[in-house]
């Protein structure tokens, strides 16, 4: 079959310029910083960000008006030929999220790797700010990407700004964790690669778009989902390939955690629903995606124990993660719509991506809260944090509103995720998720409130080591609190997130 | 059967018998050895491949710079006090297994290939005279798919901050560890002073030629680098300290270069990374040349690895 | 004209081939490192050599005439000074195998 | 069988042999190298789809040797990266490989600044 080369999908639209704007302004401030010798690169990221910010509020909004996709064909060249960016619901909401967490932590940082006045740039506080800058670049690559070889590079741009920041403060422990880090990301790498090779050769394009119509089930599509897949999940820490989060999330400093774990692992998954919803709809069998959900369902168990049985905070807060990937792939059995019910897909479909996103927020708080926590007493054993709610209560308030978004309690983002996801189990007849959902919700109370429970103790002995700045403790507030809003706005997501996907395009939540 | 065939074959032979002792030779070093005899091969089969420009860039990066890293790293690793194990017999049968299916697996997918293999050659060659190049392959790099040639390069670019981070924090700013012999032999040194001016011509040459035969800023960069790392090595040239304001110009040049006329694609041609018909060639070179020149001292740092002392010795 | 280039061509080539062959079973069978040493330097020169001179009545033009010979220079040079580094190495650490 | 299929069956071959050393060896230098020699199968795989892709007078398809020209750059940045943390990793432990698992430790300096 040759592909039809005079195809034109569709051309750049008004707006398009600026997903082109939001991939290289994290670029600009690179370039600009290693020439500069890292002098400002503080201020530099931080107005950047702002701007950032900016942009991504307009592609929200040019999304939201439009109720189309923003489309950009980069050199004026179509695909197949060329590399096309395209933003649908999904992505204008993603490069929102990314935007203000990314700004949220940068200001974070700013106490712990910002720069004296007249005082030569640091090595932690350059590698921070210029890995940071890589990781919103790479993370805005990723979800406006539709190319699968550009998304190939926009993912190792990710990896390697996301594995060094790891071990940013130089500590021993900590290069361990990230060596572990890069061999399960150079497994990853390669095995998508591979993947992407077969479709290449099979197909004849790597846009996703085009893809669609030309995917027909048959053997070198499945080796090649299936690499891609296995690839992806190496570095989204899927269990059980989830070794190497522990470590690498809970020894990275505050900052560095909460971006790793709110949002980089991310996005190696959004390209897993890419492939199976997007370039190859119709692949996804109903074996495979049981298959992925009980990863998932693994996920979730293993990890909240695992997140119960732990000493220490940051570490608690890793395992937390591990656990709350999980629910994200119950996403591949209830949204493909295998029972032919379009409402429990798209409900199944808006609930997934609402808990992407409300664990992003949730996630950066706790990281941010533990962050604080361990600054104040020197360190982050569980143990020893009585007292703690009487010195820093808006911090421990923050930390538990968090933890009310992962356990699924309402009102919160957490909970209409987590709520919509069960009503989907219901309507297609997959109860046996709906239990790993209760029990996954019962564990994280568990180990949040093993946490308040703790924090909130007398302690009269307790001395802070530092004190700790009131506007810190609102920034991680101000983040907590958009995870528990997320909920308040549980209609309006679910038209949202279907642009762009006529199939989905049912009203959900009559 | 031909007789190219027949080299094919014994080709590919020596290639898999090859990548298997790197795997299983029994010291590292022994492994990089042969690795670097496996990019030499790798560059014939590209070769007989017809892809002339992945020949050179896997001769001069895959089998090349690569080759130099791992030795390098080889070399400085103190071996441990206990020998390393690797994993057990089950678990290699495992493995093995495992291996076999991937690699089986793929035999299939390559033998049930469709009769007709699907190709974007004929849409580049009818776009190749509006590219404004003649190389199909510098058209689809510089041209066609622009977005991924200049996000790979912020790729090397953070590669080289993240090694650079590893430094320690006395040694910040400072000059990289580069395995420099204290006292290098005449006939070293006598090699890094004929080596370099022949290196640069053949460099510029390559990106020169890059245009409308295979070649271009990565194989030139390449070679640029490779000569750069021999005179440092041979201590006819410091390695400069990575805060050095030359080197860090040199290190975005290219890039920014990229980047900005990019940009400019927004206003003077249709789009961004679109080159305005007329000029295009000039401009593309103007990127090629400065890029060059980035790559060159981008892959040089990168195998001089993170700064370990703050002055010259 | 054609047709003795032609066989100028042929039997170079296979002369190039042939001391390859020699050089390579020597590698593998001389004893110790300066005796193989030996047989690659000595007999790789020649062969390529005589590859290169081969190659020469194929070659249309004057600049790849002329990049062929560039290019057997720079191999004789770096394997020269190459082998020159192995033997001091070789001589340095004091063992001979 | 064509030439371009024989260079096919030889890519799937490296593919696995890099994977299995990838698994099975302990030390990260091995590792290293194993990744790269996964790396050329894949690379491999696409060369031999360009090659099958040879139409309109063009020897093999650009597109897909453009890609490898890109992943090659990526494979070589990946690389660096993982010998420097490999070599300072060495310095700090003396270890040439990953020891098991220490995440205790690892969050004990995650919380200290």
């Amino acid at each position: 079959m040759m592909p039809d080369t005079t195809s034109f999908i569709d051309a750049t639209t008004t707006d398009g310029y600026l997903l082109v704007l939001v991939i290289v302004l994290p670029v600009l401030g690179i370039l600009l910083s290693l020439a500069l010798g890292g002098k400002f690169i503080e201020r530099i990221t931080l107005a950047l960000l702002l701007v950032g910010l900016c942009v991504a509020i307009a592609i929200f909004a040019a999304v939201l008006r439009s109720d189309q996709l923003v489309v950009y064909v980069v050199g004026n060249w179509q695909p197949p030929l060329g590399i096309a960016l395209r933003a649908d619901g999904i992505s204008a909401a993603m490069v929102l999220t990314i935007a203000m967490i990314v700004l949220a932590i940068g200001l974070y940082a700013r106490s712990e790797f910002g720069q004296q006045k007249g005082a030569a740039v640091t090595r932690s506080s350059y590698a921070f700010w210029t890995l940071l800058l890589g990781i919103w670049s790479g993370l805005n690559a990723v979800a406006l990407g539709d190319d699968l070889f550009n998304l190939y590079v926009a993912l190792e741009l990710l990896t390697f700004a996301a594995v060094p920041l790891v071990c940013v403060k130089g500590y021993e422990a900590t290069i361990k964790a990230a060596m572990r880090y890069m061999l399960f990301a150079l497994i990853g790498s390669v095995l998508y690669l591979l993947g992407t090779a077969l479709i290449y050769g099979t197909y004849g394009t790597l846009d996703i778009t085009l893809l669609a119509d030309r995917v027909r089930p048959e053997p070198a599509a499945w080796t090649a989902a299936a690499l891609m897949t296995v690839g992806l999940l190496a570095k989204t820490a899927l269990f059980p390939l989830h070794l190497w989060l522990p470590p690498a999330h809970a020894g990275a400093p505050a900052p560095g955690s909460a971006v790793l774990s709110a949002l980089v692992v991310k996005g190696s998954f959004i390209l897993i629903v890419r492939i199976w919803f997007d370039a190859m709809p119709g692949l996804l069998t109903f074996t495979a995606a049981q298959l992925l959900a009980t990863l998932g369902a693994g996920a979730v168990l293993f990890g909240s124990v695992l997140a119960l049985r732990q000493a220490r905070l940051k570490l608690l807060v890793a395992y937390s993660t591990v656990a709350q990937i999980g629910y994200l792939f119950f996403i591949f059995p209830l949204a493909a719509g295998a029972s032919g019910n379009e409402l429990g897909a798209s409900i199944a479909w808006t609930g997934g991506w609402l808990q992407l996103f409300s664990h992003a927020f949730a996630k950066t708080a706790m990281f941010m809260a533990a962050g604080l926590i361990a600054e104040a007493l020197g360190h982050d054993r569980i143990a020893e944090l009585g007292g703690i709610g009487r010195a820093l209560p808006i911090t421990v308030i923050a930390f538990g509103l968090a933890g009310l978004s992962l356990m699924g309690v309402p009102p919160s983002g957490g909970f209409v995720a987590k709520w919509m996801l069960l009503s989907a189990t219901v309507i297609e007849g997959q109860w046996w998720w709906a239990a790993v959902m209760l029990v996954g919700g019962l564990l994280a109370g568990g180990y949040v409130f093993m946490v308040l429970g703790k924090a909130l103790g007398e302690n009269a002995t307790l001395t802070l080591r530092a004190p700790i700045a009131r506007h810190r403790e609102v920034l991680v507030l101000a983040v907590a609190l958009c995870a528990v809003f997320l909920g308040l706005v549980p209609l309006q997501p679910s038209g949202f997130l279907a642009i762009g996907r006529p199939e989905m395009q049912i009203t959900a939540l009559q | 059967m031909t007789l190219v065939f027949a080299c094919e074959v014994v080709l590919a032979g020596l290639l898999v018998a090859i990548a298997t002792w790197t795997i299983v030779a029994r010291t590292a070093f022994a492994a990089i050895v042969l690795f670097m005899v496996y990019g030499l091969l790798l560059a014939i089969v590209w070769v007989a491949l017809s892809a002339v420009d992945v020949a050179l860039t896997e001769a001069a990066i895959g089998g090349g710079v690569t080759s130099m890293l791992l030795m390098g790293a080889a070399t400085r690793l103190r071996a441990p006090t206990t020998p390393v194990a690797d994993v057990g017999l089950p678990l290699r049968i495992a493995a093995g297994l495992l291996c076999a299916l991937v690699t089986t697996v793929l035999g299939a997918v390559v033998f049930f290939l469709p009769d007709v293999a699907p190709t974007l050659a004929p849409v580049a060659k009818d776009n190749l005279a509006a590219s404004g190049l003649g190389n199909p392959v510098a058209a689809v790099l510089f041209v066609f798919r622009a977005l991924d040639t200049l996000l790979e390069k912020v790729v090397l670019l953070l590669a080289l901050v993240g090694v650079w981070s590893l430094a320690s924090d006395e040694a910040w700013g400072g000059v990289p560890g580069l395995p420099v012999y204290a006292r290098p032999g005449r006939i070293l040194v006598f090699l890094a002073q004929i080596l370099p001016p022949i290196g640069i011509i053949v460099g510029i040459y390559m990106f020169w030629a890059g245009a409308s035969q295979p070649g271009g800023a990565f194989q030139g960069g390449t070679i640029l680098a490779a000569v750069w790392l021999l005179t440092m090595m041979a201590r006819l040239q410091d390695v400069p300290a990575i805060n050095a304001r030359w080197l860090r110009l040199l290190l975005v040049v290219g890039p920014t270069a990229f980047l900005a006329i990019g940009l400019a694609g927004f206003f003077i041609a249709d789009s961004f990374l679109a080159y305005p018909p007329g000029i295009a060639k000039p401009l593309i070179i103007v990127v090629e040349a400065t890029l060059t020149l980035s790559i060159g001292v981008t892959l040089a740092l990168l195998v001089a690895g993170p700064p370990e002392r703050l002055s010259q010795r | 004209m054609r047709l003795a280039l032609d066989i100028i061509t042929v039997v170079l080539v296979s002369a190039g081939g042939f001391f390859f062959m020699a050089g390579t079973i020597g590698l593998l069978r001389f004893p110790d490192t300066l005796t193989r040493l030996h047989a690659l330097t000595k007999v790789d020169n020649l062969g390529l050599g005589l590859i290169v001179f081969g190659l020469l009545p194929q070659v249309e033009s004057r600049l790849g005439a002329l990049k062929l010979i560039v290019i057997w220079l720079l191999v004789q040079m770096s394997g020269a000074i190459v082998s020159q580094l192995i033997a001091q190495a070789v001589r340095r650490s004091g063992r001979q195998t | 069988m064509s030439s371009a299929a024989l260079f096919g069956y030889c890519g799937a071959v490296l593919v696995g042999l890099g994977l299995y050393g990838l698994i099975t060896r302990a030390e990260v230098l091995r590792k290293i190298l194993s990744f790269n020699v996964l790396g050329s199968g894949v690379f491999l795989l696409f060369g031999v789809f360009a090659r099958r892709g040879a139409a309109a007078g063009l020897g093999a398809d650009p597109v897909p040797q453009a890609l490898v020209i890109t992943g090659i750059v990526v494979a070589f940045s990946a690389t660096a990266l993982a010998v420097a943390l490999l070599v300072r990793l060495n310095k700090e432990t003396g270890q040439i490989i990953v020891t098991s698992d220490d995440s205790e430790e690892s969050s004990e300096q995650g919380a200290t600044r």
